[in-house]
């Protein structure tokens, strides 16, 4: 791979397939938008399977100084790999989801996800901190035309929401990178992770980040756009918005907020932990009682991030692979769940829960999907679920009982409305004539969800696939941050190996048998 | 003996009498063209008087300057002036509200 | 400073003058009250319109000509005020000066030209 | 005239307050006792061209005829019509009155006869006599009458029209007198044709000036054939319309009082003012008031004798000639006659 | 500094004044028929005088070698970035016009030379070294502006737009005027670098009166709130090419000139004026939003989008470091790039029968009928809104980060978390140009040129306009250490 420049040639794909898109008929839209996907899809298995693990921190590093005060640098490590495979992983089965929903303008919509996943990989690939920015803002553009202009009743309202909320988070933190480039003389991403910042100054450039990032996340209580967006957005929007866009925070956290500020970081824990906790109970019991099949899955997103943030703040390995392992679980989960309200959406064209029931009897097929999901939701073992839920909560456990118990709480009450959604859904009688008439996935249908599923099940059964890309990294995070862990409760004592297996049973000389 | 400053408390008046008038004048537009003349007037008051003082002659032909754009501008305000007063058959200052908002 | 003393008699001159002048018009008004020939009525305090009552109000619209005129005027009026003070110092500023002016006279002859071909200048 | 009055014992303050204040009434009342005998002379001039007598029953030769008029509109009544803005009303003959007699300060009638004596004398006389068509408009305005009205506005455009080029002309001396002082100008005139002849005017760029700044003056004072302001078959009695008694005759004396600075200012500006015609020694004996004197006369004169001959103008072609024939021209004359100065080396 | 050295440095401004008077001329004999030629013969004459800046421009000449007359005028390299901008911003409001006003029978040979004189005006303008120049030039500027915007005589609009302009601006001028005054008396000089001499030290009374008064004039010129007023009302009023016109060059040049007059001649003071600035700029971007919110006419809504981005001009202009005036001078780039391309696209506005759509609810769902002329209109929208990868995020960029560099992180702060406030008018427009049920209003076909200015404008506010950052950067640069030589 050497001098190729993959990470461009990602970008570019995309880009040219959206402006063509904008002059192209319907059909040829929409199989240029999913040969660009596919294309780039292809790309970012090239990109992983040549990424060096173990190797160089940043790979496939790309630096032009195109532009005056910032520069065309791209370069990712193991984070930004996994994060960029989600979004080319998601991008096609979004393509996919649109195929036949969406009739109208289908080359403008097309072009809006095609620049939406030029953005995304933007996004977590850019190594300069303005060009990041540039890329982190301008993915409101398309998210508010697909909300816009494909979405519900009330989208209007929900584009403008989605939009304000997140210029008014994120133009703080333009203010807070303008201080830190000129405090440290580069906007390249990786210097600035390594220097140190006055700590009376990280408690305002952090707070300044917090801003963004919570609302991106988005943390309670500035996650109400999140509810609204999701239930107006069309299928492929809502998929692409829980599967990737709330990943952006998170990865804000991971790449600024922790290496960059870690006091203030370790100082402001408590009110990352106390939202965490509010979000984590507060949003399951809003889900609880939610007849909106997406907006439910809205509230479980914000309960997951919640896991997230704490995972994140935990200040330790387990903590910080947890959270990124849950991101990954989440962008697939969530955007797989969000698929399977799409399917009967798109027939049945209304997304109260009490309108469908006992699908299991007339779509079998498509019961097993969502019961999968469904678990890998809740985290049953097994699935990627289980796997980021466990280590976040190992992490966080070792830094508070207290907050470790609240999110258990949630994650239990995420069991309750998981299951009484799909209860509601997929058993019960057939009361509605019309849905109990409802045909069982298509061929479409099929290439959007087994791919996923089959991600799901990998990512719980065998996570060190996922895991190894990051561990360096993750590793090299945590001894960045290691300085500033802050108090914790746990009583970790060094074990004193016994020299006998603890459980052995002493075999008695000559017993007697 | 009269000093400087009694030029500009002259000028000083004028000038506030001026934006007055434009700001106050609810009834004729010729009035608001008067008393951008009475700023300017105050203007050159100023400039003259400070010229003399200083013994400079740099103000007294910045006055003449001023005097001639002066009239360019009233030349041009009356003919702005008759072109409106055609369409709308007044020149009262509160019917200039065509457009509102 | 300027000595400005040789306009004190141009002063008291304009007051004797701005005196007289009111002495002209208030004393014979005195005096005809005094006389008994004031003795004003109705018909002739009316303005004058050939022997009729007022048609209609005499500040009426008049002809827009007249606003050119003036407008005219300023501009030109205060052309000379440039050639004054030019006009006394060619001595000093020579060739240089001179230049200036021409192209200063260029211009508004030109606009000059502009509005006569405009038809500004007309009366017709 | 400050040491006369000194040597009465007075101090020099006040003896020259004094003698200021005596300056001012000889020029003020001479000036008005002039303007009396000149509108006899007019009417009498116009009287021999119309063959007819004139002014004849008032006096010797109808000597008092003026003085007579005089007595009678001061005892008129003062009609102030009802309708009239009676401040403003009242107000415009006052200004026409005192800027006619003003402009007269700086005016010199000999080397050493002039009450002020400044050096933009013709600035001053310029301004002063600009401000005389305030006096026109305030009258017609307040009247609030028709023909008053309609006349000062004529009068108004008619007389700022001709002031445009009067400036330019104004230039014209100035470049060749390098000052605005009036006897500066004067004194600058003397042999300036061939070295013997006291007058600019002889001077062959100058002299079509002169031809122009004396038409000008009939315009600007509104005399036949310009006297379209009070234009009797149209405009009853122009801007005077409503006017009676002394406010009427203030008119009156202001319009001759400016007539007649017209006629000097053409003897000083182009024909050597005080100076005797031709720069010969014995001439010069002769106080150069009467020189000056004679002069104006000469130009009122011929101020008369255009009245009587001429036919009025139309107010189109009076627009014409001042926007279209003089100002043209007298632009045009500013560049030649500074360009000839400058290459003959006139400023070197 | 002898004759012919000066009149070298002014070449600019001597092909305009000559190409003016020509014009004038050829407008008298020759009518209105060929006004698409005398339109021609402008563009060509702004081109040229263009092209006579670059040496300037790239060699970033500064200092006493490109002083004209004396202190006078200063032909350095500021002044050649903001005259480039304003030839711009003057051809495309040439460019735009022939088309508009031939549909309204008004287009007269007097438009190009009006447009030509009042660029004459700013060029000489914003290369002001004497407080005379300044206001020379921004008197003939002013002067042409006020026939222009009541060029439409048949037009109520257009007549009131024309006085409520020359009403406001004559006060404005003399305000400016009245402050000039009081600094020439309190300094005793009206040039430039005597006024700042003077100034060093205590800054006595009179002369902070003639500062603010100043600062005040200057801020009516460039429509900063609370002297923003007119504006709405001069934009709607006036005919579109010319509020174009109005939107785009004047703006520089009156920002130019403050720049000028802010960093040279009060330079030493800029403690006494930071917190004016500062205050208006603040108002402005938070007037520019909040009154554009309301507003039904797109016209008056890029209005108040005007006044808002005045208000972030000037944050750069209060950091007063070069970065400053350099952010100062990159964003008017962008303002001219965005304005421009607004106001073309209002342009082309049109229902069936050509006649011009103005109103906003008009515009609902156009996306439908003008799918490549909505989408112009949506970049552009966004891009007032310095939403990146859009051009005008770059605007605010640079002025953000010269204010942080200069220690305003408040100001920064409170001025971008305004900002957000200006998104949301900006996102009504988008919102129902793209998202709303069509009226069916907007079908009218457009002029050629006016698609092109469209498409050349989009695409600079385009991300591709990034690639333009380094040249603009280094000729804002080279521009703004011209300005702080004296420093």
């Amino acid at each position: 791979m050497d001098g190729f420049p993959i990470l461009s040639v990602m970008l570019l794909v995309p880009l040219i397939a959206g402006i063509a898109c904008f002059f192209l008929d319907a059909p040829a839209a929409r199989m240029t938008a999913l040969v660009a996907t596919l294309i780039d899809l292809a790309l970012g298995i090239v990109l992983w399977l040549n990424y060096d693990i173990g190797g160089a921190q940043w790979q496939f590093v790309e630096k032009a100084p195109l532009f005056a005060g910032f520069s065309w640098a791209l370069g990712i490590d193991g984070i930004a790999l996994m994060l960029i495979m989600l979004s080319v992983f998601l991008m096609p089965i979004c393509i996919l989801a649109g195929w036949d929903s969406i009739k109208t303008r289908v080359g403008e919509y097309m072009a809006a996800f095609l620049f939406m996943e030029v953005l995304m990989i933007g996004v977590f690939a850019a190594q300069d901190i303005f060009l990041f920015y540039i890329f982190f803002e301008a993915g409101l553009i398309p998210m508010y035309l697909i909300i816009g202009v494909w979405g519900g009743a009330n989208r209007i309202y929900a584009s403008y929401k989605f939009f304000l909320y997140t210029l008014l988070g994120s133009v703080l933190m333009l203010i807070a990178m303008f201080w830190m480039v000129n405090e440290a003389g580069t906007s390249d991403i990786p210097t600035l992770m390594q220097y140190d910042f006055a700590p009376e100054a990280q408690t305002w450039l952090w707070l300044a980040f917090f801003a963004s990032f919570a609302v991106k996340m988005p943390m309670w209580p500035v996650h109400t756009w999140l509810p609204d967006a999701h239930v107006q957005a069309p299928t492929a929007g809502s998929v692409i918005l829980a599967g990737v866009l709330l990943k952006m925070g998170g990865y804000g956290f991971i790449r600024f907020s922790l290496p960059m500020f870690p006091e203030a970081s370790a100082q402001f824990a408590w009110l990352v932990f106390i939202l965490s906790m509010i979000a984590v109970v507060y949003t399951s019991l809003v889900a609880l009682v939610q007849n909106d099949m997406k907006k439910l899955i809205a509230y479980s997103s914000v309960a997951h991030m919640a896991i997230v943030t704490v995972g994140l703040f935990a200040f330790n390995v387990q903590g910080l692979e947890g959270a990124m392992i849950v991101m990954l679980s989440h962008g697939l989960v969530s955007g797989a769940l969000f698929l399977c309200v799409g399917v009967i959406y798109d027939r049945l064209h209304t997304r109260e829960i009490d309108r469908y029931g006992g699908l299991s009897i007339n779509m079998p097929k498509y019961a097993v999907f969502f019961l999968l999901f469904t678990m890998a939701s809740i985290g049953l073992p097994g699935t990627s679920g289980f796997v980021g839920e466990f280590l976040s909560l190992a992490g966080i456990y070792q830094v508070s009982t207290l907050v470790t118990l609240v999110c258990t709480t949630g994650i239990i009450l995420g069991a309750g409305y998981m299951l009484y959604l799909y209860r509601r859904v997929a058993f019960g009688d057939q009361v509605n004539e019309d849905a109990a008439s409802m045909k069982d996935l298509n061929a479409r249908e099929w290439a959007m969800l087994a791919p996923i599923a089959a991600a799901v099940l990998w990512m719980g059964v065998y996570p060190e696939s996922f895991l190894a890309p990051m561990r360096a990294d993750i590793a090299a995070l945590d001894a960045r941050i290691a300085r500033a862990t802050p108090e914790n409760d746990s009583q970790l004592n060094v074990g004193t190996p016994t020299g006998v297996i603890a459980n052995a049973v002493e075999h008695s000389e000559g017993g007697e048998h | 003996m009269i000093g400087v400053e009694h030029y500009i408390t002259v000028s000083a008046v004028l000038f506030v009498l001026g934006v007055l008038g434009i700001f106050l004048n609810r009834k004729n537009v010729i009035t608001i063209l008067m008393s951008v003349e009475l700023i300017l007037l105050a203007v050159n008051i100023n400039l003259v008087a400070f010229s003399v003082f200083l013994n400079d002659l740099v103000g007294q032909v910045f006055a003449m300057f001023v005097l001639t754009v002066a009239a360019a501008e009233a030349a041009i305000g009356l003919a702005i002036l008759v072109i409106y007063y055609r369409k709308r058959g007044t020149i009262a200052v509160e019917d200039a509200a065509q457009m509102r908002g | 400073m300027v000595d400005l003393s040789q306009y004190l008699p141009i002063l008291i001159f304009i007051f004797i003058a701005v005196g007289l002048s009111c002495l002209f018009v208030f004393l014979p008004m005195g005096v005809s009250r005094l006389t008994g020939t004031h003795n004003p009525d109705a018909e002739k305090l009316s303005e004058y319109e050939c022997g009729f009552p007022a048609f209609e109000d005499a500040r009426s619209q008049f002809d827009v000509r007249f606003y050119l005129v003036a407008i005219s005027f300023i501009i030109f009026d205060l052309e000379a005020a440039f050639l004054f003070p030019w006009a006394v110092s060619l001595d000093e500023t020579q060739w240089l000066g001179w230049g200036a002016m021409m192209v200063f006279l260029t211009i508004l002859a030109i606009g000059l030209a502009y509005e006569w071909k405009k038809g500004a200048l007309d009366w017709e | 005239m400050t040491e006369f009055f000194q040597s009465f014992g007075m101090s020099y303050e006040f003896a020259w307050f004094v003698a200021t204040i005596s300056g001012i009434l000889l020029i003020a009342l001479p000036v008005m006792l002039a303007v009396a005998m000149i509108i006899y002379v007019d009417r009498k001039v116009l009287g021999a061209i119309m063959l007819r007598r004139g002014p004849n029953v008032v006096g010797p030769f109808g000597l008092l005829q003026s003085f007579a008029d005089g007595l009678k509109v001061f005892l008129q009544e003062t009609i102030i019509p009802s309708a009239a803005n009676k401040g403003i009303f009242l107000l415009a003959p006052i200004i026409t009155f005192t800027v006619a007699l003003a402009a007269w300060a700086v005016m010199p009638f000999d080397a050493k006869m002039v009450l002020a004596d400044i050096n933009v004398g013709l600035l001053y006389i310029l301004a002063i006599s600009s401000l005389g068509v305030y006096g026109v408009v305030m009258s017609g305005w307040a009247s609030n009458s028709k023909y008053p009205f309609f006349s000062a506005m004529r009068a108004a455009a008619q007389m700022i029209s001709y002031e445009v080029s009067i400036g330019f002309i104004l230039v014209c001396v100035v470049l060749f007198a390098g000052t605005f002082n009036l006897n500066g100008i004067i004194t600058a005139q003397e042999g300036f044709g061939l070295g013997v002849i006291n007058a600019y005017a002889v001077h062959p760029l100058l002299f079509p000036m002169w031809v122009v700044f004396f038409i000008s003056c009939l315009a600007e004072t509104a005399r036949a054939p310009f006297d379209l302001t009070e234009a009797e078959s149209e405009l009853v009695a122009g801007f005077q319309t409503e006017y009676s008694s002394m406010s009427f005759a203030l008119f009156w004396l202001g319009e001759y009082a400016n007539i007649l600075l017209m006629c000097m200012l053409n003897a000083v500006l182009f024909w050597g003012g005080w100076l005797p015609p031709i720069d010969w020694e014995p001439l010069y004996a002769v106080p150069g008031i009467v020189w000056l004197l004679l002069k104006t006369f000469v130009f009122f004169f011929m101020f008369s004798w255009i009245w009587g001959t001429v036919p009025r103008y139309r107010y189109d072609q009076l627009m014409r000639l001042g926007w279209k024939v003089f100002l043209p021209m007298s632009l045009i004359f500013v560049a030649v006659i500074s360009g000839y100065l400058m290459a003959t080396g006139h400023y070197s | 500094m002898d004759l012919s050295t000066s009149l070298q440095l002014i070449i600019p401004e001597l092909i305009l004044t000559a190409t003016g008077l020509v014009l004038l001329l050829a407008a008298a004999w020759g009518g209105d028929k060929p006004a698409r030629l005398f339109t021609g013969i402008a563009i060509a004459a702004l081109f040229a005088s263009g092209i006579a800046l670059v040496p300037t421009l790239h060699d970033g000449l500064m200092g006493v070698e490109t002083n004209a007359f004396g202190t006078l005028f200063k032909a350095d390299s500021y002044a050649a970035f903001a005259k480039a901008l304003i030839y711009l911003a003057a051809i495309g409001a040439l460019v735009v016009a022939p088309a508009w006003f031939d549909k309204r029978g008004a287009m007269r040979s007097e438009y190009p030379v009006l447009i030509v004189f009042a660029t004459l005006g700013m060029s000489i303008m914003v290369s002001a070294g004497d407080f005379i120049t300044l206001y020379l030039g921004l008197e003939l500027n002013s002067l042409a502006a006020y026939v222009l915007a009541a060029f439409l005589r048949d037009d109520r609009r257009s007549a009131e737009a024309g006085l409520k302009y020359f009403v406001l601006g004559a006060l404005a001028s003399g305000i400016l005027l009245y402050g000039m005054s009081l600094l020439y008396g309190f300094t005793g000089s009206t040039d430039f670098a005597g006024v700042r001499e003077a100034l060093n030290g205590e800054l006595s009374t009179g002369a902070l009166f003639g500062l603010v008064f100043v600062l005040a004039g200057l801020a009516f010129k460039i429509a900063a709130a609370p002297f923003h007023m007119w504006t709405p009302d001069v934009y709607e009023g006036a005919p579109t090419p010319v509020t174009t016109f109005f939107a785009t060059a004047p703006k520089v040049a009156a920002v130019a000139l403050l720049g000028r007059v802010a960093f040279d001649v009060f330079g030493g003071q800029v403690d006494a004026w930071r917190q004016i600035v500062i205050f208006i700029a603040l108002l402005s971007i938070v007037i520019g939003a909040l009154g554009a919110i309301g507003q039904e006419n797109i016209k008056r809504l890029l209005a108040y989008s005007s006044i808002n981005n005045v208000g972030f001009i000037l944050i750069g202009v209060a950091a007063a470091t070069a970065a400053g005036a350099s952010a100062m001078l990159v964003y008017l780039f962008i303002y001219v790039a965005m304005s421009l391309g607004s106001f073309v696209a209002v342009l082309m506005l049109k229902d069936s029968v050509g006649n011009d759509v103005e109103n906003i609810s008009s515009m609902a769902g156009m996306v439908k009928e003008q799918p490549l002329l909505s989408w112009c209109l949506f970049f552009l929208m966004l891009s007032l809104a310095g939403i990146p990868p859009l051009f005008g995020f770059w605007g605010k960029f640079v002025v953000f980060q010269a204010a942080v560099e200069a220690d305003l992180v408040i100001l920064a702060a409170l001025g971008i978390a305004a900002s957000v406030i200006g998104a949301f008018y900006y996102l009504k427009v988008c919102k129902i140009i793209m998202f709303d049920d069509s009226a069916g209003v907007v079908t009218g076909k457009s002029a050629t040129s006016h698609w092109v200015l469209l498409l050349i404008t989009s695409a600079i506010i385009s991300p591709l306009g990034y690639l333009l950052t380094p040249s603009l950067g280094d000729l804002s640069d080279k521009a703004a250490e011209a300005l702080f030589l004296t420093l």
